[in-house]
């Protein structure tokens, strides 16, 4: 864990031994927030100009909303970890300085980079964040469930037809108490828009916001149904288990036989493997049978620059993030935590290779994202109320569990974001 | 009483202690416990391991998030007892066109929901530059229309002669307030600094808001970030950090729940 | 002594009048002076915040607060249409209604068995006020815990009891009333410590002349306590109420106003939509409905309540 | 109409010390008995061990005839007026005064009889819908005797119900109850630290010190016959006067060495040890030739219709006397006065009992029949 | 020492109503001097407004010879004990003593001087460490009483500062109070509802009934010589007895046609309608051929010393005759009494004004030198 009780204030741009202080939020937590302090703390070590500092903030939207309230202030931190769908906040806000200034100085060479990823979180050609921990949705389940239960553990169910049935092999009932699940989603917004995109269905209008302001959600599509339909369904059918909106509980229920399926995000995967007491296998997130598979979109998050701070802290930050990039520590913090390198010669590490060997459901999780074709789908959209967005698909997934209709709940949810789409616009 | 009555009385007041403290014991033992313990949902740790306590305080700086309540606390119950004793003082002591009119205005800043203010109170803060500083945490608590009303009924059983004797012995206004009101009012400023200390410690929404750094946060926040942290994956440890958060002022409680308990009733109701 | 008079006579009305003008004046100064610091923080940190958040409740505002464009009454005639707001009203209520009698009746049992004469009555008495010491944050976590369906003890409990597992905090029908139970034992504390002091300044005497006329329990309690209690209770049911409509912690720890908004009580969705959504003006908008709602409730309570408290 | 009967009553709140012991007394049906005592001496404890508000510690308890150690309050079929009043204050006077009536299965119609009927005789009917609040001292008091009233028990027992009245109301509510006790035939039990009240009133007092009995008997008797120093100080305003001194023979030698002589005392007393004792009233301006001492007087109060005088006697000890009229007598003068012999009190030296009351001379003061015609 | 005049002084608390009106008097230096009266007629008010403590609302009010209507309570140079002693809880009596010396500008040792001195003239020495609420009533007094005067200012006010004791501190505290005066020769200001305190301390004393004064002058003259039926009533213990008459010629006839002839009075008196006055000691048993007239008792009080019989007389007006010693009356009894006529006050029936005092004899209770050696 961290051990950071240092207590000095984080105002002055220098500490005691005359480093350049970067007061660093992120909201990593458990194993994640070990493996970032470990970089910190090895960064730290490796040269004597910049002393990072993380912070934890808590969740991304408590950090955002945290940040929010101190933007343009002294108090802002000089690196901000945000959300991918937090970006276009970020860029509307005008409280932060574009990284692509320091990389146009120095000329840095950003081709290095894994387009699919860098491409997220460049708008209109503008470099404004740098990635930093990018995963994707995937697949999660018990193989010595599957084994139990007569399925192939090597098979996982790759459409949503054989996920309804694998979920029925897999749910196990004592008397009126179900002991197990067959599978669950968290009800967090990510993996709705990722299920929608996997399909090729828009979240937003104007191309996902990519081609101007998004004025109108466009999620109440076939796409969209199909996944409340498939909630719906496997609720009604008693093998879906409802987790809440904690990652952890989640994770809890997975480890305890509670559930033999769920979907997380590529940033568990290790976590759960290490932890769970029988065989994890990872998988593709499903698709309806009838459509194609787009892929997925980058998810995780980057790391921002506040603007109109001294410019020898934006400097110390932008050296930090180039150390974060390259291959030798994206290697490792590939392998750590399941987060994609952004730096795909990371890959070529031999910490990779080995870790791959024995933990090949790392893989997946890349080999998953190669795999996806690019289009507005899946490029993510861009909506600077994202947050307010998410909970308001949050509530459309909770009343599918209370019997309303999904037609109905993905309705309610689109006129909602309508209005604060509208909102947001003038 | 005949001993049915007792025996049923003593029934009820165990039966109802247990479910009160129940809690809190349960909170105790699992602060104890080992991870797989937690997970298998017993009551009661096999062997007592502080193990949960080393990793809470491993985790969070704890210790210097207690140390920053107890700056917070202490500071706004000081604040608290001098603003509001004065404020009173002047409610009760001093004769002067308006008093009553301004005692309603305080009093109903009561009914004012501190939520509705938030907003602009942190903007505020953010302005006067107090954001992750003591001063932010303390300074907008310092006037408490509650402490003023309590001290002021406390103050009113001053009898007036105490008042009238320093004045023929020519003794200045402040003095009389510094050397007799206070001393003479002991009592209700222990409850409403028992008080006062209570509440501010276990403030949550403000301290969320306006500390972004470990400088000044307060335990509770550290509890939360604990919580976002650590939750399902290791209950014990939380349950540790919650241990440690409720030690201080259970114990304050404990002590003063006498005094508490008359001071409080005295001051609200008459 | 006639000479004396005549002096004065002429005289007096004009010193008089100035002596007494500057005594007025030196006494309002002093009290304003005491009065300084106390008017000085509720000025900046009450009334100017409540005058802004009126002001703001009329506006569109950007991410940061700052108003945008006049709307005049659309956000409030946004709110009162808005399925969302109101059910966080209807939640409100529902919160109000499940904490605030439940939190006075059970602390008034507490108090009542706490007041006997037994030995050993004084842990007792610490134990029963020992939530007053536990912080918002602290029980919820608690809570939280016990409410885990996997490994809580409520479902525990519940199961003892033969019925199936509750999805406390997930269940829309459930959330609410989780949340309100684990207040009303957060709140028991200190209602328990003010029942119990008014239960002790009841004269004992008219406890013994009832036992002397032998009337029972119960309508000693009707007709005694209640009544006698009733400056108290009326002091803890209004303090209840106005902490109810302000309750934060326990929803942002243990629900964050979900499943289905159905604790998202208006203190929780100014609180989203002031951080969280950046719509400062629909949370300002609804701090003033609080507001008033608060002001109503608290009226409407000495106006109906008060008649009945007795006042020795 | 109930006999009282307390046994070997003792009483202990801690388990450690007795506040009351050793308490034999009788109290008879329809009498007003009176018990008073400096406070603090256990009448209130004593009253509230009757009433059953205060178990009994050791000792037989007797109502009626039946023994009531263990009764609850309301088996023992007995009023209370308690010194505060004890008034509902939420209640109207009628509320208050009818509320023990409901549990006596009493109807709705009888009730408010009875009420009226007590409202009646003590002047209430015009208040019957106040509140307490609205009350002055004297009405709230006799709310207090209504419902004592109104439960028509047969023992009525009353803690000092007039400590809080001033001088005037009190003289009238004193002759209030006892008319009231007499009408109705109750047993009372009347505690009071206030010696007219306790002269005035009762039929029979007990005087309490310390938890112990004093004295029983009739007002007169006490005054007349002190048991002890304490009744003799405690009965009588200004305190009866006394001082320490040797008796040899018939010759009585203060510790100034002042004597008087006691020619005509006919009792042979063993004692030498003895302590004085005079009512101030009984100390008199000597006549030619009957000085009994001359002293030097230290303070002069002149009242109007009486005038006293301190002087100091023995070692540091004042006596005062008592004069009627005004005497134009200054500080530092010395006046010869005169004790009349059968005036005297002695009482034992060491434990304070009576061996020689004055003789009382109470024939000279019955009106012949024939004066009264 | 100084004198205190009071000038046409009224007070208005609420610019309506006056509470006390048309005040003339002039206290002299070193005088005792008492205000009494019934509870609310306004004696706190005229001290306080000597105080400063309240404002003057019309007259003017000197102290020494300066005008003080608007001096600030301490440029006033007098010192106040009030009733309940307005001691600091918090602070011990050496620090009470001393708290209101430091703005004197007095050092440190000359206030630790005066206070050892007054602690010893009020036998405090030893209970300097004490808090007040380790002191019995009287102890808290004589500190009350020593802060004032360690302040050796030359006027002391004293607001009923005994009436929270019990009778027998009481008696003492009178007489310290006087004492200390004397040997300080402050002039003093003293309000009581007490009379007996009223008789016995003061030089001159004040009686105030409604705001108004009734009556100025030595006790003693004032016992003897009321101004009017308020003052004869509330001066005396029991007050004089009071009965409407009408005068004609020599004939005194009550309401109820009772006659008592007044043919030695050499007063020719003009009025018809008269209040007739007699005080209880002076309505005797009457010796054969004097009889006055017979009355039917309806209350007997024997109260040891004395004995109070109650009777009616006129239209239901109730008397009371005071007697020595213990008489054995019953009620219902008819006895015959006689009044002296010598005895008798009249007062006018409509404005309470006194048109003849009873002769004094206080000649007869003059102790001639020879007697006093
Ligand atoms: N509940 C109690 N617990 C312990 N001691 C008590 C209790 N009640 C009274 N006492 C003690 O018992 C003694 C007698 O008290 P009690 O009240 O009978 O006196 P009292 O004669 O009525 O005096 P007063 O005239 O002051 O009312 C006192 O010393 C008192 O301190
Ligand atoms: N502050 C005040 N405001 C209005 N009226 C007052 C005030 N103080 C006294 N009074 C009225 O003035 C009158 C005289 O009051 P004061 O206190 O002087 O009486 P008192 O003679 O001292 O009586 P007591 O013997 O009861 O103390 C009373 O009728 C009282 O009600
Ligand atoms: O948990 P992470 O870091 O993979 O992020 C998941 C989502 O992309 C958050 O929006
Ligand atoms: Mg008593
Ligand atoms: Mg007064």
């Amino acid at each position: 864990g961290s051990n950071n009780t240092n207590t000095e204030g984080d105002s002055g741009s220098s500490t005691e031994s005359g480093k350049t202080e970067v007061v660093f939020w992120h909201s990593m937590s458990g194993d994640l927030e070990k493996a970032l302090n470990e970089m910190v703390a090895d960064y730290n070590e490796s040269q004597d100009e910049v002393e990072v500092k993380p912070v934890f903030q808590g969740t991304y939207e408590e950090a955002l909303t945290k940040f929010n309230t101190v933007a343009g202030t002294k108090d802002a931190p000089t690196i901000m970890q945000t959300f991918e769908v937090g970006t276009k906040y970020m860029v509307d806000s005008g409280k932060v300085q574009p990284v692509q200034k320091f990389i146009d100085e120095e000329n840095y060479d950003t081709s290095q980079w894994e387009e699919n990823i860098s491409n997220y979180y460049a708008v209109d050609g503008e470099q404004y964040s740098m990635p930093f921990n990018s995963s994707t949705p995937v697949l999660i389940y018990n193989k010595d469930a599957f084994k139990e239960a007569g399925l192939d553990p090597e098979k996982a169910p790759r459409t949503y037809d054989e996920l309804q049935e694998a979920a029925k092999k897999l749910t196990k009932k004592e008397g009126k108490k179900t002991s197990q699940y067959g599978f669950s989603i968290l009800n967090y917004g990510w993996f709705f828009e990722e299920l929608v995109a996997a399909q090729g269905g828009l979240f937003v209008d104007n191309e996902n916001g990519r081609k101007g302001n998004a004025e109108k959600a466009a999620f109440n599509s076939k796409e969209g149904l199909s996944v409340f339909n498939l909630i719906n369904d496997m609720y009604k059918e008693g093998t879906f288990y409802n987790t809440g909106q904690n990652w952890d509980d989640m994770r809890a229920a997975f480890q305890s036989n509670k559930v033999a399926m769920f979907l997380d995000s590529s940033a568990g995967v290790k976590s759960v493997i290490d932890n769970a007491p029988f065989e994890v296998g990872v998988s593709y997130l499903p698709v309806p049978k009838e459509a194609d598979r787009e892929g997925v979109i980058i998810g995780g998050a980057s790391l921002w620059m506040a603007k109109g701070i001294e410019e020898e802290k934006q400097k110390a930050a932008w050296e930090f993030m180039k150390y974060l990039s390259t291959p030798e520590v994206q290697a490792e913090w590939h392998v750590k935590t399941g987060y994609f390198a952004i730096n795909p010669a990371a890959y070529e590490q031999d910490i990779v290779k080995e870790q791959w060997e024995k933990y090949p459901q790392l893989k997946v999780t890349v080999d998953q994202l190669s795999e996806t074709k690019s289009s507005p789908a899946t490029q993510g959209a861009l909506i600077s109320v994202f947050p307010e967005a998410r909970q308001k698909i949050v509530t459309g997934m909770e009343s599918i569990y209370q019997g309303v209709k999904p037609k109905e709940a993905l309705k309610r949810a689109e006129e909602e974001i309508n209005r604060a789409l509208e909102i947001a616009n003038q | 009483m005949s001993m049915i009555r007792k025996s049923i009385l003593y029934l009820l007041l165990v039966v109802s202690a247990v479910i009160m403290m129940f809690p809190i014991v349960y909170a105790f033992m699992i602060s104890f416990m080992s991870g797989s313990e937690v997970l298998q949902g017993r009551l009661w740790p096999e062997n007592f391991t502080f193990d949960n306590y080393k990793a809470a305080f491993e985790k969070v700086p704890l210790f210097h998030y207690l140390f920053n309540s107890f700056v917070v606390s202490i500071s706004v119950m000081a604040g608290q007892l001098l603003v509001s004793s004065l404020a009173a003082f002047a409610f009760v002591f001093i004769s002067f066109k308006g008093r009553d009119a301004l005692f309603f205005l305080f009093i109903s800043t009561m009914m004012i929901p501190w939520e509705a203010t938030m907003v602009p109170n942190f903007l505020t803060v953010q302005k006067l530059d107090w954001l992750n500083t003591y001063l932010g945490l303390t300074i907008p608590f310092f006037a408490l229309a509650f402490g003023t009303f309590l001290l002021r009924q406390q103050f009113k059983t001053i009898p007036k002669e105490l008042y009238e004797a320093s004045q023929i012995a020519g003794i200045s206004r402040f003095r009389f307030f510094w050397n007799v009101v206070l001393p003479v009012s002991k009592t209700s400023l222990v409850t409403l600094g028992v008080y006062s200390f209570l509440t501010t410690w276990n403030m949550y929404l403000w301290p969320l808001l306006v500390t972004n750094t470990e400088n000044v946060r307060t335990v509770q926040i550290g509890l939360k970030q604990m919580q976002t942290q650590e939750i399902s994956t290791e209950w014990g440890v939380v349950m540790a950090a919650v241990v440690v958060v409720i030690i201080p002022t259970l114990l304050l409680l404990f002590l003063g729940q006498k005094r508490l308990q008359k001071g409080l009733t005295q001051g609200a109701i008459k | 002594m006639s000479q004396v008079k005549h002096a004065s006579t002429n005289s007096v009305p004009i010193v008089e009048e100035k002596e007494i003008k500057k005594q007025k004046w030196s006494n309002l100064m002093a009290g304003l002076l005491y009065l300084l610091p106390s008017l000085a923080l509720f000025g900046l940190f009450l009334f100017y915040p409540m005058i802004r958040t009126m002001y703001l409740s009329f506006f569109r505002t950007d991410t940061q607060g700052v108003p945008l464009r006049f709307v005049g009454l659309e956000n409030f005639s946004y709110l009162l249409t808005s399925p969302n707001f109101l059910q966080s009203v209807k939640s409100t209520m529902l919160f109000v209604l499940y904490t605030v009698p439940l939190s006075v009746i059970l602390a008034l049992f507490l108090a009542l068995i706490a007041n006997e004469k037994l030995k050993g009555i004084g842990i007792f008495r610490t134990m029963f006020s020992s939530t007053m010491g536990m912080s918002v944050a602290a029980s919820s976590v608690i809570w939280m815990f016990m409410y885990n369906p996997a490994i809580g003890v409520m479902n525990k409990l519940v199961n003892l009891f033969g019925l199936a597992d509750v999805q406390w905090l997930l269940d829309p029908k459930f959330a609410l009333l989780s949340v309100a139970l684990s207040t009303i034992w957060m709140n028991i504390g200190f209602t328990f410590l003010i029942l119990l002091g008014g239960l002790q300044n009841i004269d004992e005497h008219l406890y013994e002349n009832a036992q002397i006329a032998g009337v029972s329990y119960w309508y000693q309690l009707r007709k005694i306590t209640v009544p006698m209690l009733s400056p108290t209770l009326f002091f803890i049911v209004t303090v209840s109420f106005i902490n109810a409509f302000q309750t934060f912690g326990q929803i942002d720890i243990l629900t964050k106003g979900g499943p289905i908004d159905s604790t998202n009580v208006i203190v929780y969705s100014i609180y989203k939509d002031a951080f969280i959504n950046y719509n400062v003006g629909s949370a300002s908008a609804q701090a003033v409905l609080l507001f008033f709602c608060i002001l109503i409730v608290t009226v409407l309570q000495f106006k109906l309540g008060e008649r009945k408290v007795h006042y020795q | 109409m109930k006999r009282v009967e307390l046994i070997n009553i003792g009483k202990s709140y801690d388990q450690k010390t007795n506040v009351i012991e050793n308490i034999n007394v009788s109290i008879e049906p329809g009498e007003f008995f009176v018990l008073v005592g400096p406070s603090g001496c256990g009448k209130s404890t004593m009253l509230r061990m009757i009433a059953g508000l205060e178990s009994v510690t050791s000792g037989d308890l007797l109502i009626g005839d039946t023994k009531a150690n263990h009764l609850q309050p309301s088996q023992r079929h007995l009023s209370m007026v308690f010194q505060n009043y004890a008034l509902y204050p939420h209640l109207t006077v009628e509320q208050n005064i009818m509320f023990g009536l409901y549990t006596k299965k009493i109807q709705k119609p009888e009730q408010k009889k009875r009420c009226v009927e007590a409202a009646e005789m003590l002047g209430l009917q015009t208040l019957l819908k106040r509140k307490p609040r609205e009350l002055s001292g004297g009405q709230r008091q006799r709310v207090a005797l209504a419902r004592a009233i109104v439960t028509q028990a047969p023992i009525c027992l009353m803690d000092e119900p007039l400590s809080n009245l001033d001088a005037k109301l009190r003289a009238k509510m004193r002759s209030e109850i006892r008319q009231i006790q007499r009408k109705l035939g109750i047993t009372m039990i009347y505690v009071t630290h206030d010696q007219t009240e306790a002269m005035t009133m009762a039929d029979r007092m007990m005087i309490l010190n310390g938890g112990h009995i004093q004295q029983v008997g009739k007002p007169l008797d006490i005054y007349n016959k002190p048991a002890n120093t304490f009744v003799a100080s405690f009965i009588g305003a200004p305190p009866m006067n006394l001082a320490d001194a040797r008796l040899k023979g018939q010759l009585l030698t203060f510790e100034d060495q002042r004597t008087l002589s006691l020619n005509s005392f006919d009792t042979n007393l063993s004692k030498q040890e003895v302590t004085v004792g005079v009512r101030p009233e009984n100390i008199q301006l000597a006549q030619e030739n009957e000085t009994s001492f001359i002293v030097e007087v230290e303070n002069v109060e002149v009242l109007g219709t009486e005038t006293l005088i301190t002087f100091a006697i023995g070692n540091n000890q004042q006596w005062l006397a008592k004069w009627n009229g005004q005497w134009n007598i200054n500080v530092g003068d010395r006046v010869p006065i005169y004790i009349d012999q059968k005036d005297l009190f002695l009482f034992d030296k060491h434990d304070g009992h009576c061996l020689h009351a004055a003789s009382t001379v109470s024939s000279e003061h019955v009106i012949s029949k024939e004066v009264l015609a």
